[in-house]
């Protein structure tokens, strides 16, 4: 197993009034309209907050909505989606702000995406300089030869190679589209990050490779918002952990604790870690619930070994870093 | 520290959609399409018989009246009802265009699936003449055919199923290699499945609807051809009228300024066309993976 | 790129045997006869070994395949026989019209591709939305409307009732002399309606590039970059969605030459199609077969130029041709 | 008992993606075979499974060497393999529901009595159960119809099962209930394994032994 990352510096300070969280939200529910007038309700309730040079890992099986998350921060739900709540960074909000706010202050400028197929979100007829350059001009102002030295330097803080900017998407390889998806990420320079499945479908030395290179932007400052179902990219990037179960945040906890000893409260949490092959590769019984008809009370309950009646009637509280009405051990 | 302090339940919900929600008129297009061709059938099933029109009957005093309660379309040149030819000119026109469309969807179809299944030379082959035909344009290959054979009903049918076989063949062709080439098939092969399991129970439902949408958009595509011959005086002769005939007739009224003998067997051949164009519309939609309204998570 | 174009070339030459080969195969195998097309109404009286002598001099007798093989010869030195209808060598038809064709040919594919792509953008910005439900509603009766019959009712209209246009052919009937000023006037009206006959498969191409590329992950990436959304629109969403428009321009090129033989029938356009409707009703087979034959070339020319176009628009495909 | 003698194998005569692979299973034998993604170990698994025909190279089922691939190997040989690919959207047919998915191997082979309630027990063990087995694949997610496509590769009895990437595209969760139901599969009839992947923890513990491409191609 590979040991806990190396001693973190000292996470900031708790958040204070005076100083307020650069990620804040309350609240999150997406749901979506579909054809028939059913209501899918893919995130519910989520509430977290992050802080300047942290990264928050937000873990859970596909399906369970982490990627409608990252999308609504961003304004790019489609035209069927729903939603409510609060999500705040500098003072702006994200939820309710209208597509020209959205395209002119927040994308790129306050939350940069490193998404999750890199090279498909590249126009695969345009190079990646060109790209690079065309993104400067559009954020920072810059006209000519001054946005294509700020390209290029954006492009080097993202340690991709000067001499590929020529190259089209389709003629880069694993590790360099993920490097050409967070220089475009950085070229705003903007404070927080979000990656969507960054390392999906690569191998298991460029997942190391990718998570370290992200860490190295949040300990230059940067937050990022880590969105993965791989444990082990997490356990090398986090500081923080919030893991999802069908559309809901079951668990927020920090890296150390939560990898390490005790491990985490939830029982889906430890049960999502038991499952890795580095521990005692046991699978969760059963299968994730359709978010289109979410059972009552806890949704893990049908799945979980220390269910009960109120499991299954009532919907636990998030408290303590926990949604759940019998946690392992003692609130931190 | 995680948070300390309990998030409150958050209050009912207050939902806010940011896209405009748009009626779809898919259903309305589909109801309209299918209403049209109805009529169309009707029309050229029961008119017919019903009324026995004597094709050459001429009524001179009552010739080019404009379109009135007796003659809805009014009178052609010669006096006869516009209303009742044109209906005589679809069913000349619907009944060459059904046979040159199912001819060609048969020949284009027998031609993909086997440069397909076969591969190696023999797509090779059939490839290089498919590439060859479709380098004639096609009304130019047609008028050849028809100048050479003399126009008449089957010269004509000859003609356009021979010039429009060809894209039936490369879609079929498509289809199948894009098929073959799917892990689902590798995994038949290797549950047993014999060649013939594999063509009819894999790859033929795989290919039909493509196969059939293509021969359904072909119908008005080879009526158009049809017409267009018609109207160069090298399709059917002027006693078999079908559209085209009419509107290549009705070009010396024209410019005299009587204009409804032009205008209704022009519409007659849109609106059928349309209809055709509507449901196959929906038809595709349906048979794309990708529904819009699929949740993407 | 000059490789690729140096083996499209290399490659039409079989075509264009296989083509005229078809044509003289179709020919015989009809009931056409050369020598009463030849002779017309006297062959009715002339005798048997008049009419042999004939056949043998025309070198009808010999099998279809000799006959082709001279006429590719023939071809090669620029002797492509004489046409019937037009009493004249057809190497000099083919010279005398063939400019007036390209000229309409031209006016109408720039009209289609430019307003295609215009109307196409801006229906593609708002899927559903009233410009694209009309536009496409117009767009679906233009493709199934016949491109004679447009020219009829567009001559009706604008010549006829308000007599904004000429009806018809390259000069005002008064002069003589063939100026610029009159060719303009007279190829407005067949321009637009060859034009407007093609333009729904440019607009729905380009209507449905655009608006898969608005949905797909690229565009995406270009919003979550924070670009503005005319710079999504046209830097990204219409550079990749004009691709499926290109491959387009190829194929449109039969399509365009079979409006061309209406068009040009209809407005009594002087060009090299109209030339081709007179050669098949009256059975003129030398003009008849080297049109087709420039028909197959023009179709050819055209691939190749999309293939082109392609090339240099996609980056992914190569010039392997 | 699987031997592979200097197989070379590919998509174009002039350019194989496998040159001269060698490997051999003991019979019962879970062989890990770890590589980079692009190596060409998912061609050797097709050529393994009877699918893919070599260029060149010795093939060897229980010492009866194969002479043919894909529908001219005998169905016997062809159906004492299985097989599971990496993408499990594009390795269902897209029309047939679950069980009829899992079941389908049976109706080709003629045992068409009994498939379907064969099936649904299959589909037990691999924790699918009741609504979901007469879904289509579109209305699954990418773990529940990977579960099915084990369930239509084990419905035969195979002696041998090759796992293409099987769980590349799944989570912790899924993937560990996948093995465990390989595993529990093998345990019940002594059947091989051969997995082809890149995540060097999993086979490690999931197989006897782990081959490096390395070791097992030459170029």
């Amino acid at each position: 197993m590979t040991e806990p990352s190396a001693t973190r510096p000292s996470t900031p300070a708790h958040p204070s009034a005076d100083h307020p969280p650069l990620l804040e939200v309350r609240g999150l529910s997406v749901r979506f309209r579909m054809p028939g007038g059913r209501h899918v309700a893919a995130v519910s309730d989520a509430g977290f907050t992050l802080e300047a040079g942290q990264c928050l890992a937000l873990v859970g099986e596909s399906g369970c909505g982490k990627s409608v998350l990252a999308s609504a921060l961003l304004g790019l739900l489609p035209a069927n989606a729903q939603t409510a709540g609060t999500a705040r960074t500098a003072g702006t909000e994200l939820l309710t702000a209208d597509e020209a706010v959205l395209a002119r202050t927040v994308r790129g400028r306050l939350v940069g995406l490193v998404p999750q197929s890199p090279a498909a979100h590249l126009t695969p007829v345009r190079t990646v300089g060109a790209q690079l350059a065309e993104t400067a001009r559009a954020l920072t102002g810059l006209r000519g030869e001054a946005a294509a030295r700020h390209a290029a330097g954006a492009a080097e803080r993202a340690a991709y190679p000067a001499d590929h900017l020529d190259r089209y998407p389709h003629e880069l390889s694993g590790g360099l589209a993920q490097r050409a998806a967070t220089a475009l990420a950085l070229v705003g320079d903007a404070p927080l990050l979000l990656a969507d499945e960054p390392t999906t479908g690569l191998d298991r030395d460029l997942v190391e490779h990718t998570a370290d290179e992200l860490r190295r932007q949040v300990d230059r400052g940067r937050a990022l918002l880590l969105i993965t179902h791989d444990l082990a990219a997490a356990q090398r990037t986090a500081d923080r952990v919030a893991v999802m179960y069908a559309g809901r945040i079951v668990e927020i906890a920090e890296a150390d604790r939560f990898f390490g000893d005790p491990g985490p409260r939830h029982p889906y949490a430890r049960g999502l870690l038991n499952a890795l092959p580095e521990r005692s590769f046991t699978p969760i019984p059963g299968l994730p619930p359709e978010l289109g008809d979410l059972p009552a009370g806890c949704a893990f309950a049908p799945r979980c070994s220390k269910s009960d009646g109120r499991c299954a009637s009532q919907r636990p509280v998030f408290a303590g870093g926990t949604a759940c009405h019998h946690p392992e051990g003692a609130a931190p | 520290m995680a948070d300390r302090r309990p998030v409150p339940f958050a209050a009912p919900a207050v939902w806010r959609s940011r896209g405009g929600t748009r009626r779809s008129t898919r259903t309305l297009r589909i109801a309209a399409s299918a209403a049209v061709l109805v009529c169309v059938a009707l029309a050229v099933l029961v008119v017919p018989p019903a009324v026995d029109l004597d094709q050459q009957a001429v009524d001179l005093p009552s010739k080019l009246l404009p379109p009135s309660a007796a003659h809805p379309f009014g009178t052609d040149d010669v006096g006869r009802d516009l209303l009742l030819r044109c209906v005589y000119g679809l069913r000349v026109s619907l009944v060459v265009g059904l046979v040159a469309a199912l001819a060609a969807t048969v020949i284009g179809t027998a031609v993909g699936a086997a440069a397909a299944a076969l591969g190696g030379w023999t797509d090779r082959l059939l490839m290089r003449l498919v590439d060859t035909f479709s380098s004639v344009p096609h009304l130019l290959l047609g008028i050849f055919v028809v100048a050479m054979f003399r126009p008449g009903l089957w010269p004509v049918v000859v003609s356009v199923a021979v010039t429009h076989w060809l894209s039936t063949a490369r879609i079929v062709r498509a289809e199948v290699l894009s098929l073959r080439s799917r892990p689902y098939i590798d995994a038949a092969v290797s549950g047993g499945a014999g060649r013939l399991r594999v063509a009819v129970r894999h790859l033929l439902p795989g290919v039909l609807p493509q196969a059939g949408l293509a021969a359904v958009l072909m119908v008005p595509h080879t009526m158009w051809h049809e017409s267009a011959l018609s109207f160069l005086g090298l399709g059917l002769p002027t006693h078999q009228a079908s559209l085209g005939n009419l509107v290549q007739t009705a070009r010396g009224s024209l410019l005299a300024g009587h204009w409804w003998p032009t205008l209704f067997p022009g519409l007659f051949l849109i609106v059928p066309t349309l209809a055709v164009a509507g449901l196959a519309g929906a038809w595709r939609e349906r048979l794309n993976p990708r529904r819009r309204a699929e949740l993407t998570l | 790129m000059a490789r690729m174009a140096g083996r499209r070339v290399l490659l039409a030459v079989p075509v264009l045997l296989l083509v005229t080969f078809g044509v003289f195969a179709v020919a015989a195998a009809s009931p056409f006869d050369p020598v009463t097309a030849y002779t017309g109404t006297a062959g009715l009286t002339a005798s048997q070994e008049n009419l042999d002598q004939i056949r043998a001099n025309l070198g009808v007798d010999q099998p279809f395949t000799a006959r082709w093989a001279d006429w590719i010869a023939g071809a090669l030195r620029g002797d492509l026989g004489d046409s019937a209808v037009l009493r004249m060598p057809v190497a000099d038809a083919v010279a005398e019209r063939l400019g007036w064709s390209v000229l309409l040919a031209a006016a109408a594919f720039a009209l289609a591709v430019l307003l295609g792509t215009a109307f196409g953008v801006l229906a593609a910005r708002r899927p559903g939305g009233p410009l694209d439900r009309c536009a496409t509603a117009i767009a679906y009766t233009l493709e199934a409307a016949p491109a004679f019959w447009l020219g009829l009712l567009a001559i009706w209209l604008f010549s006829l009732q308000w007599g904004v246009l000429p009806a018809g052919g390259l000069t005002d009937t008064a002069s003589d002399t063939v100026t610029a000023g009159q060719v303009a006037r007279h190829l407005v009206l067949p321009a637009a309606v060859l034009g407007i006959s093609q333009l729904p498969w440019f607009y729905l191409y380009v209507r449905q590039g655009v608006g898969d590329a608005l949905d797909e992950d690229p565009v995406r990436g270009a919003r979550a970059r924070g670009l503005a959304e005319r710079t999504v629109l046209l830097g990204h969403a219409l550079r990749s969605g004009m691709l499926p428009m290109l491959t387009l321009i190829g194929s449109r090129v039969p399509e365009l030459i079979t409006g061309a033989l209406l068009v040009e029938t209809v407005f009594s356009w002087p060009g090299i199609a109209a030339a081709t409707v007179q050669a098949a009703t009256a059975v003129d087979f030398p003009l008849l077969a080297a049109l087709t034959v420039l028909a197959t070339a023009a179709v050819l020319l055209g691939n190749l130029l999309s293939d082109l176009l392609y090339g240099l628009a996609d980056p992914r495909v190569g010039f392997d041709g | 008992m699987i031997e592979l003698d200097g197989i070379t194998a590919g998509y174009d005569r002039r350019t194989p993606v496998v040159r001269g692979a060698s490997l051999s299973l003991a019979p019962g034998e879970a062989v890990g075979l770890l590589g980079p993604s692009g190596c060409g170990k998912s061609t050797l698994a097709r050529v393994v499974a009877l699918l893919h025909r070599p260029e060149a190279g010795r093939l060897a089922v229980d010492g009866e060497p194969v002479c043919a691939w894909r529908h001219r190997a005998p169905r016997r040989l062809r159906t004492a393999i299985g097989v599971v690919f990496q993408q499990p959207r594009l390795a269902a047919d897209p029309r047939l529901r679950l069980v009829d998915l899992i079941a389908e191997p049976l109706r080709a082979t003629g045992r068409r009595e009994g498939a379907a309630r064969r099936a649904a027990e299959l589909a037990e063990t691999v924790g699918l159960t009741g609504e979901l087995l007469r879904r289509r694949p579109h209305e699954v997610s990418d773990g529940q119809l990977q579960r099915a496509c084990l369930a239509r590769a084990l419905v035969l009895r195979p002696r041998l099962l090759v796992c293409d990437e099987m769980t590349a595209m799944l989570d912790a969760s899924t993937t560990a209930a996948l093995v465990a139901a390989v595993e529990s599969y093998r345990a019940a009839s002594g059947a091989g394994l051969l997995a082809v992947g890149h995540d060097r923890v999993l086979l490690g513990r999931w197989c006897d032994r782990t081959a490096e491409w390395e070791d097992v191609a030459t170029g």
